[in-house]
């Protein structure tokens, strides 16, 4: 009886769990509009390498918030996903050039130094009960240290088995497939885990949820740990596309993470948040900042436009929302 | 008795550096470090992490800490003359090294001439695509004095010939993966482009991953700095030329100078160390 | 009656979305005059008195004040015509002391600069009407939820307002408080002040109100003197007859056993060696006043706070110190007294606010059972009548008793053994009330135990099989069912228990140097 | 009758704010513990000249600080004070250099330029419904780039009057004495006047401050355009420091100014927060990185053992709190 009803149950809980992540959801509008604009505005736009260069292009920032989704969700804010995914490729790389192990190896000690930072920050908020912000912080410093450390400042080469994440697949290229797997993953923990659930909780009122015996410390530390581990993998995917791990990569990503979640519809007041629309955040940071490299807007204007576009992208967001309320 | 070091007996001198997360100030340390250690001096590098009031901060305390002369690598050329004032009236020697100091009389400088390498960055460029076409720039940094420097010297280059068009210049701030991806996008709004010219290796090299195959054969890419990296893809045919600055001769030259200084002996006010444009050419004497 | 009205809703209709809450509704206040508003949870009270005090705006229909047609924009406008309001929901500042939320949004000052001495002195005054004595510089959240109301009844008051509106000021006071409260309405009422005012304790219609308008789903449904008798009231509202409003039953016929035994426990001075017993199938109720300990006690037996000695024992097990998780793992479940605060995920649906507590154990392999959670929450709601738009609705947009009822309905579904009952049906209505006594019913008829807190005294003595005393932290008595009086039960209450308490300390003490 | 009663509570006020800005705060006990390591460890840390020099530099910081603690007490936070900093000493700057206008109109236009974009950023949050991440991620990005725009990417000479600002007055160093200024008057604010209470209400339920009557969109605004005012005045104390305006200066500086306010007590959810524990806060940072530098401590570990302080210094107070409590 169970495994006749599980069987078909598991087929369901993927389609849906792709079906939240690419619903309908709150900056689609925005993104809409801004891909419309640009489509007007110059022909380079709207071709087919171009939107694939974008998928590329997201795929990094994406990729971390989908990580910092987790985090928001729970109420939390992590700094340090940018410093924790440079820190893990260069371990990767590092174990692979300095230490000579194999390529595979580079990739799971990429992996787990992630999962370590990110535990290790979990720890400080959830025992330590330092303010997630204050713990991250630290962490984005200790991590960003201990990148330079470990490569005195200079750039390592990375295996074959990292660069394989920046290159193409029978003519798809590989970021755009992992922001896709680590978005269905995302979205599934989210939605259909038990852990998942425990973070909206966790995130909506915390006191509710330890009152309810959610064990509010280990979610915390999961929550952190998943987010270094998306870091690490981001930072691998942003060094095998440069076939080398840079000691300054991915520095100040961590706010564009957390805008890419928060234009996506996550309040930073935790409770709220989805995976499809942390990837629409992620997709119209990226369609900016590549049409305003099309469209050659002077790179002094164009941090004013980036600054514009974003705030009307959530604007857009909060009118549609505020219509459909009353 | 400044600068004693109760230890060792030596004397101490702080090297501020704008950053030590590029390779290329990297060098500038273990050149700086290497003559130090040759000289019986006593190093202390500090980071101003690309921001002049931490420079100007890590310099007072250099002062309070007892150092017994500055070597400073200056954020921004202007803001670093504040910075050293304080220095210079407590009559400590202050080395400028690769970047000017302005608005102080420091004891010496020793650099590299950027606007001249942005010049010669456009040559090799030109000399690469036949001399005409259309390119485009990546620059670093808005706002920093390398970038501004290295800018203008390759405009003023460039305009040299009438055949050559930028057609778009935009900012991949001296890292290598915006500049993939700046790159990328300025390859799709102008696919006929044949040149490209990054104001520093990291950005040279993103471009280059960029372009992938025609790197070399048909998009020519022209860096600055000879990092490394730099010299292998020169080598390797993928990078044309890079404008290379000796960041190990420009260190070792500043502590020597502090040396010199430090002993009593007069030097002179400017130090200059050549920039050379590195084609494959000439890339083996460059490569240890 | 006589007087004209100082505010009418005439015809006022409120949507939100597709839903009609308010359809048509004509009430007017008049002054020296209270208007009761009586209805089941979610039949539109508070959208009602919301749309008097600027807080919604009505879709159709319109506000008169003074004869003149008026729109309410804000609360501001609302408070310039002299209208305040006690919301049901506790809206004050935790972080702020109890002086500064009293004045808050109409501090006294001078040029922009706050009279630190006045805002005292007005808070004092307005403590003082209601008689409570409060330091008033303590922060608000350092309040229990009893007293935090009791702030809110002296902001609201110190407004000197001629319009009072009060939405169930009484649903966290004990009689005391009430009388208080009702003597201030008294007061007010010869001052010419019209009232609204919300309760769903049927009593205190007649005791306090003149007359009363009906609302059933939305819609006006009577206009009745507040002496109607009670049962008729009852039928107006839920358009059935309720015969026994506390329908106590004990239906459990298995071995007698100690569920639950609490030996010695205490905690700092807020709870003091207190031993306790509650036996399969029975429920016991714990009576005391605002801030006897009830509240620490049941929140210490199920390791929501720590304690600093004595052993909680389930089934003769003793449950490890180790948190809400171990007690629960232990049987035990709490369903605490402040809903908003430490029951709900208020952005969270219906559906999940329900299934918290069963979230790990339905789960197979850490994956969430949803589609079981979903059929079991709805069911559930069904069960205790939760009025919802669907299993869905964020449980932010349910009203006040429909929240209680959530919370209520997430531990019935946890199953829990010994289940711990803080003020569990504050703001139920009547119907919705029985449903919850059904409940505990049942939980007793399969062989648990119900420990209820509650400050409803008829509702303490209706619904237990026994009921224990507390009086500053200590337990002042235990009376049987049949014992259990009012006056007994407020007799213990008031007891001063003092220098008993210091006796039995000493004692204590040696007993504890002497072992 | 008014007059005379006024008069000696005026003296109080000003007396009390002071207390409050000294008086025993969160993390000073790490504070000192920070200072008494480093005495230990340094003999150069505990000299007059050295404690100057930790003043000065930790001026910038604080006095951003202070105006993010009006923005993170009212329950919202400012990314956008290092930009406006930048700008506000930029228009300053050209005010003074292209324009030509008189020197004190420079300071004039620095604080006009801050006030605006600051009541911008609150226009956006109060009536765009902008979550106050997102409008102040904006505009970072466009006061920066507005910067860019101003200078032509290059430095600007500044006004005498500016430069005053980084000079010493009877040897005693103006930023010291601005920030002291400064703070008297943030704790002021938010102690003594309506304004200020009315920003802990907003922060702590802004639901009740609405329900109070409190008009929660002109405490917002004046919030954040109070933070532009203190951020313009860092931008001019840091360009007078340096006799020019940079337009990449004070950049990353808003993650700073948070960690002050947060490491000074108070929570990014709003509601709590004190001047004192600020500049607290503030003191922490600067004392860092001025004992690093003294104890000549390799640049990369650095950063390893500023976040590590950090942790510790939130951590030390967490406890004490926790120690008191119970
Ligand atoms: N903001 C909102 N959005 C959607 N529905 C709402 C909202 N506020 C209230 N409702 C719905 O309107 C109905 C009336 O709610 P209201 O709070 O007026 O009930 P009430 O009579 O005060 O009930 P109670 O006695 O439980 O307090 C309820 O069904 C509730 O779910
Ligand atoms: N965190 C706290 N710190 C200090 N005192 C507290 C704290 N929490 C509660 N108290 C005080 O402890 C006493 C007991 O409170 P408790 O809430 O247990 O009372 P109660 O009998 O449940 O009454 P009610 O819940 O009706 O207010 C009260 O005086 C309350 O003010
Ligand atoms: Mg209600
Ligand atoms: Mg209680």
């Amino acid at each position: 009886m169970t495994t006749t009803t599980a069987a078909p149950a598991k087929q369901r809980s993927v389609r849906s769990a792709l079906g939240s992540l690419l619903s309908g959801n709150g900056a689609l509008v925005g993104l809409l509009v801004l891909c419309l604009a640009l489509y007007i505005a110059t022909p380079a736009f709207l071709t087919g390498p171009n939107l694939v260069n974008i998928g590329i292009q997201a795929s990094t920032i994406a990729v971390l918030a989908f990580g910092m989704t987790f985090v928001i969700v729970a109420g939390g804010i992590d700094l340090s996903v940018g410093s924790v995914a440079a820190l893990s490729a260069m371990a990767s790389a590092w174990i692979f050039t300095s230490a000579g192990l194999p390529g595979w190896m580079s990739i799971v000690a990429g992996l787990a130094t992630g999962a370590l930072a990110g535990a290790v920050s979990g720890l400080g908020v959830a025992f330590g009960r330092l303010p997630s912000f204050i713990a991250t912080l630290a962490m984005l410093s200790v991590a960003r240290g201990l990148t330079l450390v470990l490569s005195d400042g200079r750039p390592i080469a990375t295996s074959d088995e990292v660069s394989f994440l920046g290159s193409r697949l029978g003519g798809v290229p590989v970021p755009i497939l992992v922001l896709l797997v680590t978005g269905v993953i995302a979205s599934f923990v989210l939605n259909r885990t038990v852990v998942g659930r425990e973070m909206y909780a966790v995130g909506g009122n915390v006191e509710a949820a330890r009152l309810s015996g959610i064990r509010v410390r280990k979610v915390l530390v999961t929550v952190f740990a998943l987010a270094g581990v998306y870091a690490a993998l981001a930072g691998m995917l942003l060094a095998g596309r440069l076939n080398s791990a840079q000691p300054q990569a991915a520095s100040g990503y961590e706010l564009d993470a957390i805008a890419a979640v928060v234009i996506g519809g996550a309040s930073l007041a935790g409770g709220v948040g989805k995976v499809s629309g942390t990837l629409i955040g992620a997709l119209v940071l990226a369609v900016i900042r590549n049409g305003l490299n099309l469209l050659n807007v002077s790179s002094f204007w164009q941090q004013v436009v980036i600054g514009l576009v974003i705030a009307i992208a959530v604007g857009i967001d909060v009118l549609r929302r505020k219509n459909t309320r009353h | 008795n400044r600068g004693g070091d109760a230890a060792s007996g030596q004397q101490s001198v702080t090297l501020s550096l704008s950053t030590l997360s590029n390779p290329f100030f990297v060098d500038v340390r273990d050149g700086a470090q290497d003559a130090a250690d040759e000289l019986g001096l006593t190093l202390d590098v500090v980071d101003a992490q690309d921001d002049s009031a931490t420079q100007a901060d890590q310099v007072a305390n250099a002062i309070t800490g007892g150092a017994a002369g500055v070597i400073i690598n200056a954020v921004d050329s202007d803001a670093a003359g504040a910075a050293v004032a304080p220095a210079l009236s407590d009559d400590l020697p202050v080395i400028g090294v690769d970047r000017a100091v302005n608005g102080a009389d420091i004891t010496s400088l020793v650099s590299s001439d950027n606007v001249a390498g942005g010049k010669q960055a456009a040559d090799a460029l030109a000399a690469a695509i036949g001399e005409k076409g259309k390119v485009i720039v990546l620059q670093g940094v808005a706002g920093t004095s390398a970038s501004r420097d290295r800018g203008q010297g390759f405009a003023e280059g460039i305009a040299a010939y009438p055949d050559i068009e930028v057609v778009a210049t935009q900012t991949a701030n001296f890292d290598r993966a915006e500049g993939l991806d700046v790159a990328t996008n300025l390859l799709q709004s102008n696919p006929d482009v044949v040149g490209i010219f990054a104001e520093n290796d990291e950005m040279a090299l993103g471009a280059v991953q960029a372009l992938g195959d025609r790197a070399g054969s048909d998009v020519f890419v022209v860096g600055f700095d000879g990092t490394d990296d730099g010299l292998a893809a020169v080598k390797a045919g993928t990078l044309v030329a890079t404008i290379a600055q000796q960041p190990k001769e420009l260190g070792k030259q500043a502590v020597q100078l502090m040396k010199q200084v430090l002993d009593g002996e007069q030097v002179a006010k400017d130090a200059p160390v050549p920039v050379q444009t590195v084609t494959e050419d000439n890339v083996t004497d460059f490569l240890q | 009656m006589t007087a004209d009205p100082v505010l009418s809703l005439e015809h006022v209709t409120k949507k939100f979305g597709p839903v009609t809450v308010i359809d048509g509704v004509t009430v007017h206040v008049r002054p020296g005059h209270v208007q009761v508003l009586l209805g089941e949870n979610g039949a539109g009270k508070s959208t009602l008195i919301k749309m008097m005090a600027g807080i919604y705006q009505p879709d159709g229909g319109r506000v008169v004040v003074d004869g003149r047609p008026v729109v309410l924009s804000d609360v501001r406008t609302a408070e310039a015509l002299g209208i305040a309001t006690i919301h049901q929901e506790l809206n004050l500042v935790p972080t702020m002391s109890v002086a500064e939320n009293i004045v808050l949004g109409r501090m006294p000052s001078r040029a922009g600069l706050l009279d630190r001495r006045a805002v005292r002195r007005t808070a004092r005054e307005a403590l003082a009407r209601i008689g409570l004595d409060l330091d008033v510089d303590t922060p608000v959240g350092e309040l229990g939820i009893a007293r935090q109301q009791l702030v809110e009844i002296a902001k609201a008051l110190s407004t000197k307002a001629r319009i009072l509106i009060l939405d169930e000021p009484t649903a966290a006071l004990t009689g005391d408080e009430t009388d208080a409260l009702f003597g201030v309405v008294e007061e007010l009422r010869a001052a010419s002040v019209g009232m609204v005012f919300i309760s769903h304790h049927l009593e205190e219609i007649g005791r306090i109100g003149d007359s009363v308008s009906v609302l059933r789903d939305g819609a006006l449904v009577a206009e009745v003197p507040a002496t109607t008798d009670e049962d008729e009231l009852v039928r107006l509202m839920v358009g059935r007859d309720i015969t026994d409003h506390y329908p106590r039953r004990r239906d459990y016929d298995g071995p007698d056993e100690v569920l639950l035994q609490v030996d010695r426990l205490s905690s700092g001075d807020r709870l003091r060696d207190i031993s306790l017993t509650a036996r399969a199938g029975e429920v016991v109720g714990i009576a005391g006043l605002v801030g006897a300990g009830r509240t620490e006690l049941l929140r210490a037996i199920a390791g929501a706070d720590p304690y600093d000695s004595g052993v909680v024992r389930v089934a003769g097990r003793p449950v490890p110190r180790r948190g809400v998780p171990a007690a629960i793992d232990a049987g035990i479940g709490l369903v605490p007294e402040d809903r908003k605060a430490q029951g709900l995920v208020l952005d969270a649906s219906v559906n999940d606010n329900i299934g918290y507590a069963t979230l790990g154990s339905t789960a197979r392999a850490g994956l969430a059972d949803r589609r079981g959670q979903r059929d079991r929450a709805r069911q559930m709601a069904e069960r205790l009548r939760i009025r919802m738009s669907g299993i869905d609705q964020p449980v932010r947009d349910l009203s006040g008793g429909n929240q209680q009822k959530a919370v209520f309905a997430r531990w019935t579904l946890a199953g829990s053994k010994v289940l711990l009952l803080d003020e569990p049906t504050r703001g139920v209505d009547v119907g919705a009330r029985v449903e919850i006594y059904e409940a505990v019913n049942a939980i007793t008829a399969a062989g648990g135990t119900v420990v209820m807190v509650s400050s409803d005294l008829p509702e303490v003595l209706g619904m237990s099989d026994r009921v224990l005393v507390m009086s500053g932290g200590r337990l002042a008595g235990e009376l049987s069912r049949e014992d259990a009086t009012q006056d007994r039960v407020m007799a213990l209450a008031v007891r001063d228990v003092d220098r008993q308490a210091e006796d039995h300390t000493n004692a204590a003490t040696t007993e504890g140097t002497d072992r």
